[in-house]
């Protein structure tokens, strides 16, 4: 049984354009207790997937269709009010870039307690001291909770970040690009905490990033988006492994092995398809090597490939021998 | 955000903003009165009109005279379609020289930096501690006082603001590649300043511009108000002043007072208008704190 | 902190030399000569020549710069031609009068701006924003003193419930300026002033409050605030508005300097015996010791202002004020 | 190029027409100086419409408004430079004896530096001046002084445009009306007035107003006219000018001239000053001498000018001894002069003496003088506030008496309207709406009086072609001064020609005014053409062979 599972959720965003469907009939399910990495490029829907999830979208943007099952409720048919009362309590949001996250004028300290307080009805003292425990829950010193933000580094301030999410103990953790921005050492001692932190408390965390070595290193099950959608997604080691979908290819090898940084790099050349006027049929064809007619006029359905992994693609039956052929930088530069 | 983006976005909006076309056209409508105003107004401005053989004081509105007549016996209508004439002089040339040296000095400071930065700064931060009306009415004192003392006034005590923005703008443009690039293939300094970088900032400075023309128009009438404007220019400044001092107040000559009043905050607002699309073009001050 | 202080302290001092500087050069500069006031038939050429000695105008300019800085530095602004008091006495009766009217009119204005700003910020492209920020900008299109006159048209003479001009009704006598403060006569007489002021000064904190806000509110933590569950309240009051209103505090601060000087023509208007009045009357009446006094003293307060808009800034901002890095 | 072609243009005229018409040079365009409308804005338009007329007879004319401080320096200190300006002689009480101007303005001791700013050289007329001013017997006094009229109204160094009504306003619910005094030359706004004002209800502070600020309010200073009018009443004078315009005995018992150079003078006993302290015979001769002292009094300097001594001739008497015989001594000294407490003054002018500022620019913190009314406070810029000196011999019936200073002209009509103010004393405004206020506002109650001052259009003599009398005439002539009474000046003036007004009836020449020489444009231009003047097209030149030779103000 998952923690959480969405069916079918469409998120637009109202364009001059008209809606543009960043989020587009996207099927995923998170069990309890584990670490699912989504992953996929910039633009392809799943930071807004992350916000959809906490229910605050921007300003022009909205669920069109759908269903968000957490925890047994389906939370899209809840009251605002209902919806509040999860948010943070039980699920909680570790942003991509601390520093604009944190407010700026306010000492760490206030920001713990505002939260501890307003939303987990502690005292005053009791908050502090369960501040002082978060702090060094993540690794920091509790003397620097009466510190600013720009007092910290860019690893600190995503520590006081990923303390402010636990604070109220939530079930689900959505951390939507939490290294990106830290360089390699410090990304990778983050990871740690939130690894070491998921598996103590017996968290669901969704790990939203666009780097393959992310989910390689810190996930224990993967979802791969692709112009709105899953394309794969399966088990880290299966997908890894052995990617059937030939977008997952690509992006094994567009980004640099967390443990062989001397692997060639192969990008995927082309862009992804507007989310105004979406393809007819599978989204990657435009840049995929192996595409044949089919494809472009077909969408490919979600079906499920062996043990526990799924997959959107016409050629997933031949994708032992696309892998080789994948694995030819020459193949990819030939769609240019 | 970049203040560079800031700056793209904010000239596209004055393409786009509704408000903006809308001060386009005050701009337009006052121009047209200054450039045709030979042809639309009906009288000589000057002309002391006579009735009989005596002056055609305070005619209510007619036919004749749209906006009535003054105390001296003036065709009101002919005064402000003529006050337009100057109100755009004035305007145009104290904008021209905000924006002037405001870019050459932003341009100057932002490109080159160093000491050269540090002088334009720390002489933007003296005339910043220039008291702008005092200032005007002291130089109006000394020397002859009317358009050209405003002028002056306007581009010696207001270019700081343009000259910051276009600063922070060109700090921004000369880490981009094609001005590396400009560098890298031996263009001399002046030519990517002159060359690359200013129709980059143009667009940028002439919203300033826009907002200067305001300045001028209100600094006129303020000096006229006080006394210090040039009595033998028609000026919507001057009018407010006449008006003023002949009581067309308790003589409640609404169409004597109300127009140039009207005139300048249309003209102002014009300014306002079009640089809405970035608001912060009103505050320089603070935008790059 | 305490360096910022001490540097942008050291830069005032030299911004105020050089200002007190340009104003010596400046004055200097006049044509004419100052004992023109005194007209009269009796007037002899050696009485002109002996006045102009008693102010020190025949010396070289480098000996009259230097006798000005030492009385500068003494405080010494000499005598008013025309009101044979000294200067510093004028400008001491004239400064509390235009500081009231400045603060009063600055205090309205930001209060209103802000809270108008605000929610003009929460209610974005409906009917009431497009109606409010051209009619603030109109506002502040406005002449100042064509406002004042409207207003003390409209208010003072037709409608009769203001009085139409100075501090205090006639024949008030105040004791000190404290007495006045307290008394309902001396509020009454500032009304109408402090409206203009107010009107003309709205528009900058409503449309910076406005615009501050609107980029607050698409500032991440604003919404990790949304994302934490808390309040509405919580959000605008503790994260939007705390942030949004710095800049704002920065320009009451820069405004305090410039409505000192600005106020030229409202005091004018409603005959308000502030130093903007007294500066117009003595440039028109030729009074040079005192234009020059006044004058020195409306830059003084405009380069301290903007030296405490700085220093504000940077003590409201823990970015500034707490650690070097910005 | 196309400044080239206008030049080339304008000197084909004379070569082209010289075979129709002989002529010399155009004369060159004409400036009129005045104030800027914002000060003045009748003389202002006065001097548009004189310009427009000048037009007619072939001349270029421009107004040139000038600030106040640079209208002074150019008109006084200036004088060869500009070629006409408007001006104005304010009517003071002293001037209801006609001496000071009569001497003044066009004698030619005044022509380097004093008052005869247009440089009349007359000696008939010096002649004349003299001689008024050395007669005492009135009849023959009279004669002479209409002669001067007359010789002035041949010569026109003026372009006399009108003798201005003085108005005035106050509230009729607060003051009995028939307690003012008039005043001829200066209306119910005048020293006898103040002191005589009965309240009718509660309200016993006499609210006026002044439109500029007095300067520093001192014994020896006169500052401004407003200012006169607090000063009158905080300082005795031995003489005053009473509401009949002559002299009358004030804080002397008795005035007396035993002979024509003689002048005896009894001080009123019982007299304190302000500030407790007895007047005494010393105060009265310290105040007819310090003004005498040094260069220290420069305003009051000439009204001593003709004391040779002063003698005390018992406890409370005194002589003057004149240097010459001199008829309007007692109006333009024993009116004029203040009396000043030794006590305070004597150290001043000690202290001043090896200073460079004169006693004029010193201000007591309290002044004190010995009046029917003494300071309270003063603010020159707000307000002045005097109060009723109960111990006087001529107490008031008023308890304070206070000024309130605003330039602003609307603000004043407003403030009487509103009761802020209530007896308006300085309206330099628009007459016609303080009718209409009047006739909207019955409690207001308005009283116009004429006045001893005049405007005019000085003519520089030393300016060619106005040293040409013909020339002035023609000016002279064109001007309608009906046109500019009603138009310029609201109505609120009558038209003039002579520097004495029509209020100093037993002075005036009725009729003056109607004998303009010429007196009209057919009339002028004919002045003009007999004087060799010429009309070229419609532009006029000098007679033939004369050169312009005088620089265009600039």
């Amino acid at each position: 049984m998952s923690l959480l599972s969405i069916r079918g959720l469409t998120v637009t965003y109202a364009t001059g354009a008209g809606p543009l469907r960043a989020v587009d009939a996207l099927d995923l399910e998170v069990p309890a207790g584990s670490i699912t990495g989504l992953v996929g490029e910039s633009g392809c829907g799943k930071s807004t997937l992350g916000r959809a999830l906490m229910g605050v979208l921007p300003d022009r943007g909205r669920i069109a269709a759908g269903q968000i099952v957490f925890e047994g409720r389906d939370i899209l048919a809840e009251s605002e009010r209902a919806r509040r009362a999860l948010r943070w309590r039980r699920m909680a949001f570790i942003p991509q870039t601390a520093m604009n996250a944190l407010d700026p004028v306010q000492r760490l300290s206030a920001q713990m307690a505002e939260v501890l307080i307003e939303r987990g009805g502690l005292g005053r003292a009791e908050a502090a001291a369960q501040a002082a425990a978060l702090f060094r829950l993540v690794g920091l010193d509790p003397a620097r909770l009466s510190a600013y933000p720009h007092q910290f580094s860019g690893g600190m301030r995503q520590r006081a970040s990923i303390a402010l999410a636990l604070a109220l103990s939530p079930s689900l953790v959505i951390a939507d690009e939490p290294v990106t921005a830290l360089d390699v050492i410090v990304q990778r001692q983050i990871l740690d905490v939130l690894r070491e932190l998921q598996a103590r408390l017996n968290l669901a965390m969704i790990l939203v990033t666009h780097d393959m070595a992310v989910v390689a290193y810190a996930c224990d099950r993967v979802a791969v988006m692709y112009a709105g959608q899953v394309v794969e997604a399966g088990p880290v080691a299966e997908v890894l492994e052995r990617p059937l979908h030939p977008y997952t290819m690509g992006l094994t090898h567009a980004f640099p092995d967390v443990h062989d940084s001397a692997m060639a790099l192969v990008p995927i050349e082309g862009s992804p398809p507007s989310l105004l006027n979406p393809p007819a049929g599978c989204r990657f064809a435009a840049r995929c090597p192996f595409a044949d007619p089919r494809c472009v006029a077909e969408p490919p359905p979600v079906r499920p490939f062996g043990q526990d992994h799924l997959v959107a693609c016409w050629h997933a039956e031949q994708a032992p021998a696309l892998r080789v052929r994948a694995a030819d930088p020459q193949t990819w530069a030939a769609i240019a | 955000m970049l203040p560079w983006t800031r700056g793209c976005r904010s000239v596209r909006s004055v393409r786009l903003d509704p408000y903006a076309t809308v001060g386009f056209t005050i701009y337009t409508a006052i121009a047209a009165m200054a450039v045709f105003a030979r042809q639309l107004a009906p009288y000589d401005p000057k002309a002391i009109l006579k009735v009989g053989n005596r002056i055609a004081r305070y005619l209510p509105l007619s036919p004749e005279h749209w906006l009535g007549t003054n105390s001296s016996g003036r065709d009101v209508l002919s005064q402000l379609i003529w006050g337009a004439r100057s109100a755009l002089e004035v305007g145009l040339t104290a904008a021209f020289a905000v924006v002037a040296i405001g870019t050459l000095l932003g341009l100057v400071a932002g490109y080159l930096g160093g000491w050269a930065d540090r002088v334009i700064t720390w002489f933007a931060d003296i005339v910043l501690g220039l008291p702008f009306l005092p200032f005007m009415l002291i130089l109006a004192a000394l020397t002859r006082p009317g358009a050209g003392v405003v002028i002056f006034t306007v581009a010696a005590l207001l270019w700081p603001n343009t000259a910051r923005v276009i600063r922070a703008q060109v700090l921004s443009l000369r880490e981009r590649a094609w001005v590396e690039a400009a560098r890298v293939t031996g263009c001399s300094t002046a030519r990517i300043m002159f060359v690359h970088l200013l129709p980059q900032v143009l667009p940028l400075a002439a919203l300033y511009g826009s907002v200067a023309i305001g300045w001028a128009i209100l600094a006129e009438a303020s000096a006229s108000f006080l006394g210090f404007g040039d009595p033998e220019i028609i000026s919507w400044g001057g009018m407010l002043q006449e008006s003023y001092a002949n009581q067309a107040l308790s003589r409640g000559a609404w169409n004597w007072f109300a127009p140039p009043g009207a005139a300048i905050m249309a003209m102002v607002l014009a300014g306002f208008l079009i640089s809405r699309g970035s608001e912060k073009l009103l505050f320089p001050k603070l935008a790059d704190q | 902190m305490l360096r910022l202080a001490a540097g942008r302290l050291g830069h005032l001092v030299l911004v105020l030399w050089v200002v007190t500087t340009l104003t010596f050069v400046l004055f200097r500069l006049m044509p004419g000569d100052p004992t023109l006031n005194f007209l009269s038939p009796s007037f002899s050429q050696e009485t002109r020549a002996a006045l102009l000695k008693g102010f020190g105008l025949d010396r070289s300019l480098w000996e009259q710069y230097l006798i000005y800085m030492g009385n500068l530095l003494r405080g010494e602004l000499g005598q008013s031609f025309l009101q044979g008091k000294s200067v510093a006495a004028l400008l001491g009766e004239a400064l509390p009068n235009t500081v009231i009217l400045t603060l009063v009119s600055l205090t309205a204005a930001y209060a209103f701006g802000i809270v108008a700003g605000a929610f003009l910020a929460f209610r974005r492209g409906g009917v009431v924003e497009a109606l409010a920020i051209p009619t603030t900008l109109a506002t502040r299109a406005a002449p100042e003193f064509w406002l004042g006159m409207l207003l003390l048209a409209g208010l003072a003479f037709q409608a009769g419930w203001f009085p139409t001009g100075g501090a205090l009704s006639p024949g008030k006598e105040m004791g000190s300026f404290s007495e006045s403060l307290i008394s309902a006569d001396y509020w009454w007489h500032l009304a109408l002033p402090a409206l203009t002021l107010m009107l003309f000064l709205q528009g900058l904190p409503l449309l910076l409050m406005r615009a501050t806000m609107l980029e607050v509110l698409n500032d991440e933590f604003i919404v990790m605030a949304r994302m934490k569950g808390l309040s509405r309240w919580s959000i605008v009051m503790r994260h939007a508005a705390r942030n949004a209103l710095l800049p704002v505090v920065t320009a009451f601060a820069l405004g305090l300097g410039a409505s000192i000087g600005g106020n030229v023509v409202v005091e004018t208007v409603f005959a308000w015996p502030g130093i903007g009045r007294l500066l117009v009357q003595a440039v028109q009446s030729a009074d040079y010791p005192l234009a020059q006094g006044a004058f020195l003293l409306i830059a003084a307060v405009l380069v301290v202002m903007n030296t405490v808009a700085d220093l504000a800034y940077a003590a409201l901002d823990p970015r500034v004020s707490v650690g070097a890095k910005r | 190029m196309k400044r080239w072609l206008v030049a080339a243009g304008l000197s084909a005229i004379p070569f082209l027409s010289a075979n129709a018409q002989p002529a010399g040079d155009a004369v060159r365009p004409l400036v009129i100086l005045t104030q800027p409308q914002a000060a003045s804005p009748q003389d202002y338009q006065a001097a548009e419409m004189t310009a427009e007329a000048w037009k007619a007879l072939g001349l270029k004319v421009t107004v040139r408004p000038l600030p106040g401080q640079q209208f002074n320096q150019i008109v006084w200190y200036e004088r060869q430079r500009w070629d006409t300006t408007t001006w104005q002689m304010v009517g003071r009480p002293e001037r209801s004896d006609p001496d000071e101007l009569t001497y003044n303005l066009f004698v030619s001791a005044n022509i380097a530096n004093g008052y005869n700013l247009v440089g009349l050289n007359s000696p008939d007329y010096d002649k004349l001046a003299q001689a008024q001013r050395e007669e005492l017997d009135l009849p023959k006094r009279q004669a002479l002084i209409r002669q001067a009229q007359e010789l002035i109204n041949q010569q026109q160094p003026y372009g006399f445009m009108v003798h201005p009504k003085n108005l005035v306003a106050f509230n009729q619910t607060v003051w009995d009306e028939s307690s003012m005094q008039v005043q001829a030359g200066i209306g119910i706004r005048n020293f006898w007035t103040w002191t005589n004002l009965k309240p009718k209800g509660t309200q016993k502070d006499v609210i006026v107003n002044s439109v500029a600020p007095p300067t520093n309010l001192s014994p020896f200073n006169i500052p401004g006219a407003q200012g006169s009018w607090a000063t009158e009443l905080v300082w005795d004078r031995l003489m005053r000018i009473g509401p009949d315009g002559l002299p009358r005995p004030w804080a002397a018992e008795s005035v007396t001239r035993p002979t024509a150079t003689t002048v005896d003078v009894v001080l009123r006993s019982g007299m304190k000053w302000h500030d407790g302290l007895p007047v005494t015979i010393e105060d009265a001769v310290f105040s007819l001498e310090a003004p005498g002292f040094g260069d220290k009094a420069p305003m009051y300097r000439p009204f001593v000018g003709n004391i040779a001594k002063v003698d005390i001739t018992g406890p409370m008497s005194l002589r003057i001894t004149l240097k010459r015989p001199d008829a309007a001594f007692l109006v333009s000294s024993l009116s004029k002069l203040n009396l000043a407490p030794k006590h305070i003054w004597a150290p001043i002018f000690e202290d001043l003496k090896n200073k460079p500022e004169t006693a004029e620019s010193i201000m007591e913190k309290v002044p004190v003088g010995s009046g029917p009314f003494k300071f309270v406070s003063v603010k020159l810029t707000e307000q002045i506030v005097l109060e009723a000196n109960k111990d006087h011999w001529a107490k008031p019936n008023v308890d304070r008496w206070i000024m309130r200073i605003a330039p602003n002209v609307e603000a004043t009509l407003g403030a009487l309207k509103s009761g802020e103010i209530n007896f308006l004393t300085d309206y330099t405004g628009d007459p016609d709406l303080l009718t209409q206020l009047a006739k909207s506002t019955p409690t207001i109650k308005v009283a116009d009086s004429l006045d001893i001052g005049f405007r005019f259009i000085a003519y520089n003599e030393r300016r060619p072609p106005f040293n040409d009398v013909a020339f002035r005439r023609a000016l002279s002539a064109v001007m309608d001064r009906e046109a500019l009474a009603a138009d310029a000046y609201g109505g609120a003036a009558v038209p003039a020609n002579s520097w004495i007004s029509p209020a100093l009836a037993f002075w005036a020449d009725p009729g003056i005014d109607k004998r303009v020489p010429g007196g009209s444009l057919a009339a002028a231009k004919k002045i003009l053409t007999d004087a060799g003047y010429v009309f070229v097209g419609n532009e006029l030149h000098y007679p033939v062979g004369v050169k312009e030779t005088t620089p265009v103000y600039n």
